[in-house]
């Protein structure tokens, strides 16, 4: 042992991580891959086959917590950007082309925070508030439907599910306003439970209407149900219901008017006040999502979740076309596939550079050629989203549902920079002076209609 | 709810509704954390059931400047307040008094950092009276041109702020375009975006220049269409309307009794402004409405917001017409650089954008005055807060206090 | 509200629209009291009129004028050019009428009017320069003079023929500040190094220094300022300064024939004034008598001669040798060849002759000649151990003997025909004696012993016994009858004075003339001689001459030249440079009692033997601290209002000081003081005010003009002075005259920056130390408004840019090195905001800039 | 507010889509930097002469302006022999005292009264009063004051500045040219004039001004 330390004390600093890392691959590699490759993996399979649900119920959390950071980060970003264009600032510029990446780096920024708890703040409370107001917000997603056949979890009551975890939130907020040990936190948790509380009802019973007009809490059900053309979408059906529950859920989401929780020129930062470093990463990020989910449920319940605006096939048929796909047979072209895949990138590439290259006197030869291997990159990536777009109904449904949801992520961000934001006292007076008798009213309407439409036979 | 005034506060026991206990770590804080010293105080700081304190400032993100205000609330609701003043004392008074009487002018000038123009003019105008200077006409006309740009800059202000501080992130910036515009054209002429340090004894410290003009004459093509842009992202707002109206709402005769000036005493529907009362510079010549508002029971912060906004159209007429009938000549009176007025005593007051600002001063003969005393509006207007706030709501506290529109710089001197 | 007119403050408002509310148009400000103080300010408002004020035409000396209507005739005439002489008209301030200066014949009226308190008045007719007028303000200002107890100009600065700033370069030496010392130098002689060698100094014999202890090493100071420079361009390629900025091109060419100091300095001045030269010389190298008369070791003829030559060619002058008048070219190829002017600046070769028997023997040398080629570094034939008799007391002798020494001559014998002290070279000789050479005076030859072959064997002498004083001052030396003795020798050498030589007249050449004396005829003011367009000056004009007395001509040649190729008339220019000139010294005053005894510093020289055998500089220089402590030892004894006096300017305009301006008064006019007028009587000797820290009060200057009384009362409210007393012992001072500590004074120096003679005086003052705390400065710009000199400004940067928190002072460096950018680009600047603005793209549309600026701004009064 | 409710929430909210799409206000520091006007009163800069040097005369005009007192400058006579500071109390002690007296409004002696003993004023402005503190009734104020005292006192006469406006310099200058009012005791031995030597020369001056005043030769 003394010769292996002392000849490891001559060779360099690079040396002594790679050498035990060396001898750590060449001995443990082939013990671990003999292990996987005999007891391991056989295990792994049979455990796996024996408990997909299991697996899925995995690999889905796993994609959602995936998704969902990014997906705040993006909407954090576009909150900046959206809100400093329309104060006629430009907003954040300085991390990658146009601030792209402003969010993330603040929230690394928010990572290395000192993470501080108040010397008599409840300190277990105060450390799982957090977690919880961000779990409540990610567990929501699993019931949320993507695209066909891209959900978490495909409950049947997925409605049900979904007002249920929902709610919960509001006990993450309550938890972490009253551990804080601070006055305006306390004003923020108790606003934020009076709010939430309130407005879950009209939320709620806004959608009764659709439900019955779908016959299923199933989400992704209610999804399918829209397939179509645009005015197959429910909004259209229930108007009232979808204006409810846009309000509803911005008051939900604690988004202005009705960010009270959190009114800065009131009670400073509400709830959020005494939290700093990931903590207050956590609650924000949970603001964020809980964005995305609203603006995801009203796609979902109103504009027609995953559904392409166009009937696509009906198009088609209507003009007597088939779709083009059906024609190309890869396996027919035999001998000039192998052709057109030697050929075919050389040709086009230098097709794409040639008018570079000729347009240009000062372009170089080989400057020219690589654009031209960019574009045809470009191209070839372009063709094969497309194609996947055209083969795979789920790439196209999560398009769709992707754009719808952002557009509403924007309108609340409009909102945001446009509004002041209401009292504590006209808030809850809107919720139940106005918003559950509109709720009520919407669900009276529509179920008379349904019982009309019923007996009069029309579906 | 009477407390009898205690002379000392000797031993500090966890009965005394004074005291907030932290249990668990045995720390003590008096609120205040000297012994109440009035009546008023004593009943303040007694807490009744199921109230508490809320420390609003000196470091709070909706206080203009640096004002504490201490709220004795019950749940959301107001129950009592009281604001607490003097962060930003600097003596300024005293500070003017061992100053030449041209140093004073730049002494005074930080007092109200969003108008300092007018805090020249009203000590520089009760110089010129102590010293019966004659200021040249084309003097007066630029001051009162600059001045009523400065009224503009200043609203545009309040405009912003009354809107963050209601929660709206936007028109703030809105407003700081504005000003930024009118004070980028006062630099172009003074030399200074904030603190101008312009006026002086005896006219102004520079002609207009090109610079100004052309930026000006840019401006005012289009300062009234802008102007209208921009309230109307408030104006119409159901959600600012209604936090604004009936909040805060101040009768004729309350307005009287506390000596309320400026756009809060005419949004209580009494038309008083120094420029029409009390006759200065060249006012008399132009012509221009004295906007009233409110109605018999007085004016309430919607009030005192949709009058800052019309005085706005006004000031633009004001300008208008100073371009008008500039009249050309020197802007300086010939004076000699050290002061010594003969012994005396002279008041001059201003309408600030907030209220009447007037300075009286005292000479003994020497080159510095003997007594300098300033009385600032917003003073008077945070007087009413305590009035205005009670029974109300957290959140209303902030509406009342930006429609009053105090600034601390001066309410501190 | 279309019209955008420009109304004039003084027309009633206009009627307004019934909806306007009624409140009468009272001003809130107090209507001044006719008797109040306030009264009394306002009345004396500045002269700037609203545009409206109605205009009026007036006559002033033919000229017909246009003023406004309530200006004085004296304001008009300011206004439009006409200069009216006055000493007590304070700009700022209404007219007082004191000096009387300004009187005017004004037609119809008998008695002259003071045209400074005088309301101009429309169709008057006004002379301002008659001979009526002249008398009466000539024998107003005899009666300044006559109490006007004190002097103008140092008496070295004086005595220097080229009226060098002797204490203003002296002062920049004593801050060590070589360059700036060259650059004061260089106003009036272009080659500091050179006369810092070559220089007789005659400065350095009236230093008012010598009543203290001892005069100022004046020669030896410039010397080292100039080799300073000089190094600094051999080492570092630093420029040497100019005194003035080039003028632009003027497009013509002059052609300055003879590269001596007068042509080169002549040559100088002619380039910086815009002026193309082309210098002519007859010898293969430039110099003239400096390369060839003067010997190495005295003017080191690369490291001096050359470099400081090298300014003239560094301007743009172009040197062409081997080109001799007469011979190679004629005046009229040269005017054929198109220059424009002719400078003859040809000097003195012509050794002049002792008029004795055997004159012409072999042997008997001129001493120019011998010069000539021992200042070329060759070996005169047969020099070498022979015996040698210099015959002159010059400092060509000098030259002839000392060379003579290190050629090997056995045996120097120097002989002069005067005293010792009468010899023009007696600063030299000493050192001639110490280095071998004997000197015997008051000898003059007789005749030349000749031997058989014709060759030198000895000359004869006769003793000389001194007489009357001639013209020059000096004892006029009488040979003793029976005195005669010989010296046997091989050589002699002749250096008794030279002449030009003139033998190139005739063909080619016609037109110039020349003297009785056998010089070129020329004026002494305007240098013109009898041919147009052609020049002279220096010794071709003057006879021979010392070097500095060249250079000077050589400077003012060239102004005369520079004024005839601008076309300007010769005879004005005369007069002009006869003002130009500076005049004796008044009166010599001060009694240096109170300084500090501190002797010159003298230049160490090598030891005789050492320089006997080379033709090294034997002096060693200044160290640099002694060359610092010699210039500190200056006493500065100049009036600091020199060059801004106005009593000084009228004096020798109008003539009071016309005594010192006649001829004979030229040179040696000794202490002659102004006040000896028809008025002299007695003079008042107030006592000199040194007690304030910034102002310096002369009352024995004082004119009683009041001008400081209205400033500091009117201007500044201070009003620390007044008329004191009555009639005769009238005087403007403070009260009970104490020191201006005690009074109300704010040290703003307005006084002294009003006094139109020397009488208040800003002290001195060099600064040292310039902070700004800049986390204090709240940037409110009153140090800016109060600045007298416009010397700070504050610029566009803001306050933090370039300082920290932990750093918060900038100090005078980074003060003045952020921008070197003078009052005139800072208001040009802003004067072009505008364009510079459009060029960028920054300005709003020009239609909507609003025209209410002032005509005065817009310029379109 | 609108007719239609909630029209005003959309109102605004056009707006601000409308200013959404608008060019931006920002100004991109530091690759781009605001327009600063030409009479911007920045930091301070020392201005140099056509010839390099600086302008200053060191006449510390600007530190003595200062109402704050943060310049802080230092100068050297052209001889090197005495220096002279002008600058904050706290950089020089031997300003300090001077200082803190202004700034506690106390009053800092007058240097001229120093040199006299004190006196009682208080006829003076009994005269002034009865003069209606008239600047232009210096003449019968001196000669009454004169008359009150016996001479010219410096004090009485600084008072009588004060009470008038007229300026000190102004009233001893017009004392100082009345042969019949004195500054001294009438006790103390009658000095001679101080130009009582010139008297003869002061004729031929007075004869010469006026034949100059008047147009004509002198005598």
């Amino acid at each position: 042992m003394t010769a292996i330390t002392r000849s490891l004390g001559n060779v360099s600093t690079v040396g002594k991580v790679v050498i035990p890392l060396l001898v750590l691959i060449l001995v443990v590699g082939p013990l671990v891959t003999v292990l996987l490759a005999t007891v391991i993996g056989p295990w792994v399979v049979g455990v796996a086959n024996s408990n997909l649900g299991i697996l899925r119920f995995v690999v889905a959390i796993t994609g959602i917590l995936l998704f969902s950071i990014p997906a705040a980060f993006i909407i954090i970003y576009m909150e900046l950007k959206v809100i400093a264009y329309m104060n006629l600032r430009v907003g954040p510029n300085r991390v990658l082309p146009a601030g792209a990446a402003h969010s993330v780096i603040a929230g690394l920024k928010v990572l290395t925070k000192e993470d501080f708890s108040p010397t008599s703040a409840d300190k277990t409370v105060f450390t799982w508030a957090p977690v919880m107001v961000f779990l409540t917000a990610v567990m929501t997603f699993m019931v949320i439907p993507f695209g066909p056949g891209l959900v978490g979890a495909p409950l049947n009551i997925g409605l049900l599910y979904l007002f249920a975890v929902g709610g919960m939130t509001v006990v993450g907020l309550l938890l972490a306003g009253w551990s804080s040990f601070n006055k305006y936190s306390l004003l923020g948790g108790l606003r934020s439970a009076a709010q939430v509380v309130s407005y879950e009802i009209p939320l709620t019973l806004s959608v009764v209407g659709l439900i019955l007009l779908a016959g299923t809490l199933s989400i992704d059900s209610i999804a399918r149900q829209q397939a179509g053309w645009v005015w197959d979408w429910f909004v259209f059906r229930q108007p009232l219901g979808a204006l409810i529950f846009f309000i509803a859920g911005v008051a939900e989401a604690n988004r202005t008017p009705f960010d009270l929780t959190e009114a800065d020129s009131e009670i400073v930062a509400g709830f959020a006040t005494e939290y700093s470093g990931m903590r207050f990463g956590f609650l924000f990020f949970a603001e964020y999502v809980n964005v995305f989910i609203m603006s995801a449920l009203i796609v979902t319940m109103f504009f027609g979740a995953w559904n392409a605006p166009v009937d696509i096939n009906a198009v088609l048929g209507f003009f007597h076309l088939a779709p083009f796909w059906v024609y190309l047979q890869p396996g027919e072209l035999g001998l000039g596939l192998l052709l057109v895949i030697a050929v075919a990138p050389l040709l086009v590439t230098l097709a794409l550079s040639a008018p570079v290259y000729l347009l240009r006197d000062s372009m170089p030869a080989w400057k020219a050629l690589v654009v031209g291997f960019i574009l045809f990159n470009l191209l070839v990536i372009g063709a094969l989203g497309l194609a996947a777009y055209i083969d795979w109904d789920w790439v196209a449904g999560l398009v769709w549902f992707m754009l719808k949801a952002f557009i509403f992520v924007f309108v609340f961000v409009w909102m945001r920079g446009t509004f002041p934001r209401v009292r504590i006292d006209q808030l809850m007076g809107f919720a139940w002076k106005w918003l559950l008798p509109a709720a009520l009213l919407n669900l009276f309407i529509t179920a008379f209609a349904i019982v009309i439409l019923k007996s009069a036979g029309i579906h | 709810m009477t407390a009898p005034v205690q002379p000392h506060y000797p031993h500090p026991s966890a009965d005394d509704p004074r005291i907030m206990l932290d249990a668990q770590i045995g720390q003590y804080e008096q609120v205040p954390p000297y012994p109440p010293r009035t009546e008023r105080e004593a009943e303040f700081y007694t807490l009744g059931d199921g109230e508490m304190f809320l420390n609003m400032g000196p470091q709070h993100p909706s206080t203009h400047g640096v004002l504490r205000v201490v709220l004795k609330i019950n749940g959301e609701k107001v129950v009592d307040l009281d604001p607490v003043l003097g962060y930003l004392h600097r003596g300024v008074e005293k500070l003017c008094e061992n100053s030449d009487y041209h140093h004073i002018i730049s002494q005074i000038d930080p007092l109200e950092y969003v108008s300092s123009l007018f805090m020249e003019w009203a000590p520089v105008m009760a110089f010129e009276k102590l010293m019966d200077v004659q200021v040249p006409r084309r003097a007066e006309y630029i001051r009162v041109l600059t001045g009523e740009l400065l009224r503009i800059a200043s609203h545009a202000l309040f405009q912003g702020w009354m809107a963050l501080d209601l929660g709206g992130l936007t028109p703030i910036l809105y407003s700081f375009i504005e000003r930024d515009e009118i004070v980028e054209m006062l630099a172009a002429v003074t030399g200074q975006r904030m603190l101008f340090n312009y006026f002086r004894i005896g006219g102004v410290n520079g002609d207009l220049n090109h610079e100004f003009m052309s930026r000006l004459g840019d401006w005012m093509s289009r300062a009234a269409v802008q102007h209208e842009a921009n309230i109307g992202l408030l104006n119409e707002n159901e959600i600012f309307v209604r936090r604004m109206r009936d909040i805060g709402r101040v009768d004729r005769d309350t307005a009287l009794r506390m000596g309320v000036t400026g756009p809060n005493i005419r949004a209580a529907g009494i038309p008083f402004d120094v420029r029409r009362a009390h006759p200065y510079s060249v006012y008399p010549e132009l012509e221009f409405n004295v906007p009233v508002r409110g109605s018999n029971g007085g004016g309430d912060s919607l009030d005192r917001y949709l009058l800052r906004l019309d005085e706005v159209r006004e000031s633009i007429r004001i300008i208008d017409q100073c371009l008008h009938e500039m009249p050309d000549g020197p802007v300086m009176a010939r004076l000699p650089r050290l002061m010594r007025p003969r012994p005396g005593r002279a008041w001059a007051a201003v309408e600030s954008p907030r209220g009447l600002f007037g300075t009286y001063v005292i000479s003994d003969g020497t080159d510095q005055p003997f007594r300098f005393r300033i009385h600032d509006p917003s003073f008077v207007h945070l007087q009413l807060v305590g009035m205005l706030m009670k029974d109300n709501l957290i959140a209303d506290t902030m509406a009342v206090m930006a429609s009053l529109d105090p600034v601390m710089g001066g309410i501190d001197k | 509200m279309t019209d955008l007119a420009i109304r004039p403050a003084d027309e009633a408002p206009l009627p307004r629209p019934e909806s306007r509310p009624d409140i009468p148009a009272k001003l809130n400000t107090v209507t001044p009291r006719d008797d109040s103080l306030a009264e009394r300010l306002i009345t004396t408002q500045a002269p700037q009129r609203p545009q409206s004020t109605p205009r009026i035409r007036l006559e002033v000396d033919g000229r017909l004028i246009e003023g406004f209507e309530g200006q004085t005739i004296l304001e008009v005439c300011r206004d439009n050019g006409i200069e009216i002489p006055t000493l007590c008209y304070e700009p700022k301030l209404p007219g007082f009428g004191a000096c009387r200066m300004c009187v005017v014949e004004v037609e119809g009226e008998s008695v002259p009017p003071i045209s400074c308190s005088r309301a101009a008045e429309a169709g008057m007719k006004v002379q301002t320069q008659t001979d009526e007028l002249r008398r009466l303000r000539r024998t107003n200002l005899e009666l300044i003079f006559s109490d006007h107890n004190a002097y103008c100009l140092p008496p070295c600065q004086n005595k220097c023929p080229s009226h060098i700033d002797i204490p203003g370069f002296l002062r920049a030496n004593a801050e060590a500040n070589w360059r700036e010392s060259v650059r004061i130098f260089k106003r009036t002689i272009p080659f500091p190094s050179i006369l810092g060698r070559v220089c007789p100094a005659p400065c350095e014999e009236h230093c008012r220094r010598d009543e203290v202890d001892e005069a100022i090493a004046i020669r030896d100071s410039h010397r080292y300022a100039g080799d300073q420079v000089l190094r600094a361009l051999r080492d570092d390629g630093v420029e040497p300064p100019v005194p003035f900025e080039k003028q632009a091109p003027s497009g013509r060419r002059v052609a300055v024939i003879g590269s001596g100091p007068a042509g080169m300095s002549a040559a100088y001045y002619l380039l910086l004034a815009g002026h193309a030269v082309t210098i002519l010389e007859r010898d293969p190298a430039p110099g003239g008598m400096l390369r060839y008369g003067i010997p190495q070791y005295r003017l080191p003829k690369v490291e001096v001669l050359e470099a400081e030559y090298e300014s003239v060619t560094r301007l743009g002058g172009k040197v062409v040798c081997n080109q001799e008048l007469g011979k190679d070219y004629s005046l009229d190829d040269l005017q054929h060849q198109g220059y424009d002017a002719v400078l003859l600046a040809i000097g003195c070769y012509d050794t002049n002759k002792l008029g004795i028997p055997d004159e012409d023997a072999d042997g008997v040398i001129d001493g120019l000649e011998y010069l000539r080629t021992a200042t070329l570094g060759l070996p005169y034939p047969g020099h070498k151990g022979s015996r040698v008799v210099v015959v002159g007391g010059g400092f060509t002798a000098m030259d002839c003997s000392r060379t003579s020494v290190r050629q090997g001559a056995s045996e120097i014998t120097l002989v002069y025909r005067r005293d010792m002290k009468d010899m023009p070279a007696s600063t030299e000789v000493h050192e001639a004696i110490e280095e071998g050479v004997t000197a015997i005076f008051q000898a003059g030859p007789t005749r030349v012993l000749k031997g058989a072959d014709g060759k030198v064997e000895g000359i004869e002498f006769i003793r000389m016994q001194l007489g009357e004083p001639d013209a020059s001052g000096r004892r006029r030396p009488e040979p003793a009858p029976g005195t005669e003795f010989s010296i046997p020798c091989d050589r002699v050498l002749l250096a008794i004075g030279q002449g030009p030589d003139l033998s190139w007249f005739g063909a080619g050449n016609d037109g110039v003339t020349s003297t009785k004396q056998r010089r070129l005829k020329a004026d002494a003011v305007t240098f013109a001689t009898d041919r147009s367009g052609v020049f002279a000056t220096g010794d071709v004009r003057t006879g021979a001459a010392t070097v500095v007395a060249a250079i000077a001509e050589g400077r003012r040649a060239s102004y005369a030249v520079d004024a005839y190729l601008r076309g300007m008339d010769l005879g004005a220019i005369k007069t002009r440079q006869q003002l130009a000139e500076p005049q004796p010294e008044f009166l010599s005053i001060v009694p240096f009692t109170g300084e500090v005894k501190e002797p010159r510093y003298r230049l160490k020289a090598l030891e005789a033997e050492a320089r006997n055998t080379s033709y090294i500089e034997y002096e060693i220089p200044y160290t640099p601290a002694e060359a610092v402590a010699e210039s500190t030892r200056c006493l500065q004894c100049t009036c600091e209002a020199i060059g801004f006096c106005d009593l000084r300017r009228l004096g020798i305009e109008y003539g009071t000081t016309l005594k010192t301006l006649e001829k004979g008064y030229h040179q040696g006019a000794g202490y002659r003081s102004v006040t000896e007028n028809r008025f002299t009587g007695h003079n008042h000797d107030y006592v000199r005010d040194d007690s304030h820290a910034f102002i310096l009060r002369e009352p024995a200057r004082c004119i009683d003009c009041g001008r400081c009384a209205n400033v500091c009362a009117e201007v500044v409210g201070a009003a620390c002075y007044d008329f004191m007393r009555t009639g005769f012992d009238a005087l403007v001072t403070t009260p009970l005259d104490m020191s201006l500590n005690d009074t109300p004074c704010v040290s703003c120096g307005r006084c002294a920056e009003t006094c139109p003679t020397g009488a208040l005086m800003p002290k001195p003052r060099v600064l040292q130390k310039y902070e700004v705390d800049e986390s204090r400065c709240i940037l409110c710009g009153i140090c800016v408004d109060a600045c007298p000199y416009d010397a700070v400004r504050d610029s566009d940067q803001f306050e933090l840019s370039h300082t920290s928190r932990e750093e918060p002072m900038i100090d005078l460096l980074a003060l003045a090195a952020v921008e070197r950018e003078t009052e005139m680009s800072y208001i040009r600047r802003e004067r072009d905001w505008a364009e510079r603005a459009r060029a960028e793209g920054r300005l709003i549309d020009d239609s909507r800039r609003l025209p209410v600026l002032p005509a005065s701004f817009t310029g379109q009064r | 507010m609108t007719t239609v409710p909630g029209m005003g929430l959309v109102h605004g909210m056009g707006l601000t889509l409308r200013r959404f799409f608008a060019p931006k206000a920002t100004i991109m520091w530091p690759e781009q930097n605001a327009d600063v006007a030409p009479r911007f009163r920045g930091r301070l800069q020392l201005l140099y002469d056509e010839y390099g040097t600086l302008k200053c005369e060191t006449c510390f005009q600007c530190a003595q302006a200062c109402p704050i007192e943060c310049i802080d400058m230092g100068g050297v006579d052209t001889r090197g022999r005495f220096h002279v500071h002008w600058g904050p109390p706290e950089t020089y002690g031997e300003r300090r005292e001077e200082s803190a007296m202004r700034r506690a409004g106390r009053p800092v002696a007058d240097a001229a009264f120093t040199r006299f003993d004190p006196m009682d004023v208080t006829p003076v402005t009994a005269i002034a009063e009865a003069h209606d503190f008239e600047p232009k009734d210096l003449l019968p104020m001196l000669e009454d004051i004169q008359a009150a005292y016996g001479y010219l006192p410096v004090a009485a006469l600084k008072h009588l500045s004060r009470q008038t406006g007229a300026w000190y310099a102004f009233v001893y200058g017009a004392a100082s040219s009345f042969k019949h009012l004195r500054f001294e005791p009438p006790t103390m031995p009658a000095a001679a004039p101080a130009g009582e030597g010139l008297r003869s020369a002061e004729a031929g001056y007075v004869s010469a001004l006026g034949a100059a005043l008047s147009g004509k030769a002198p005598a």
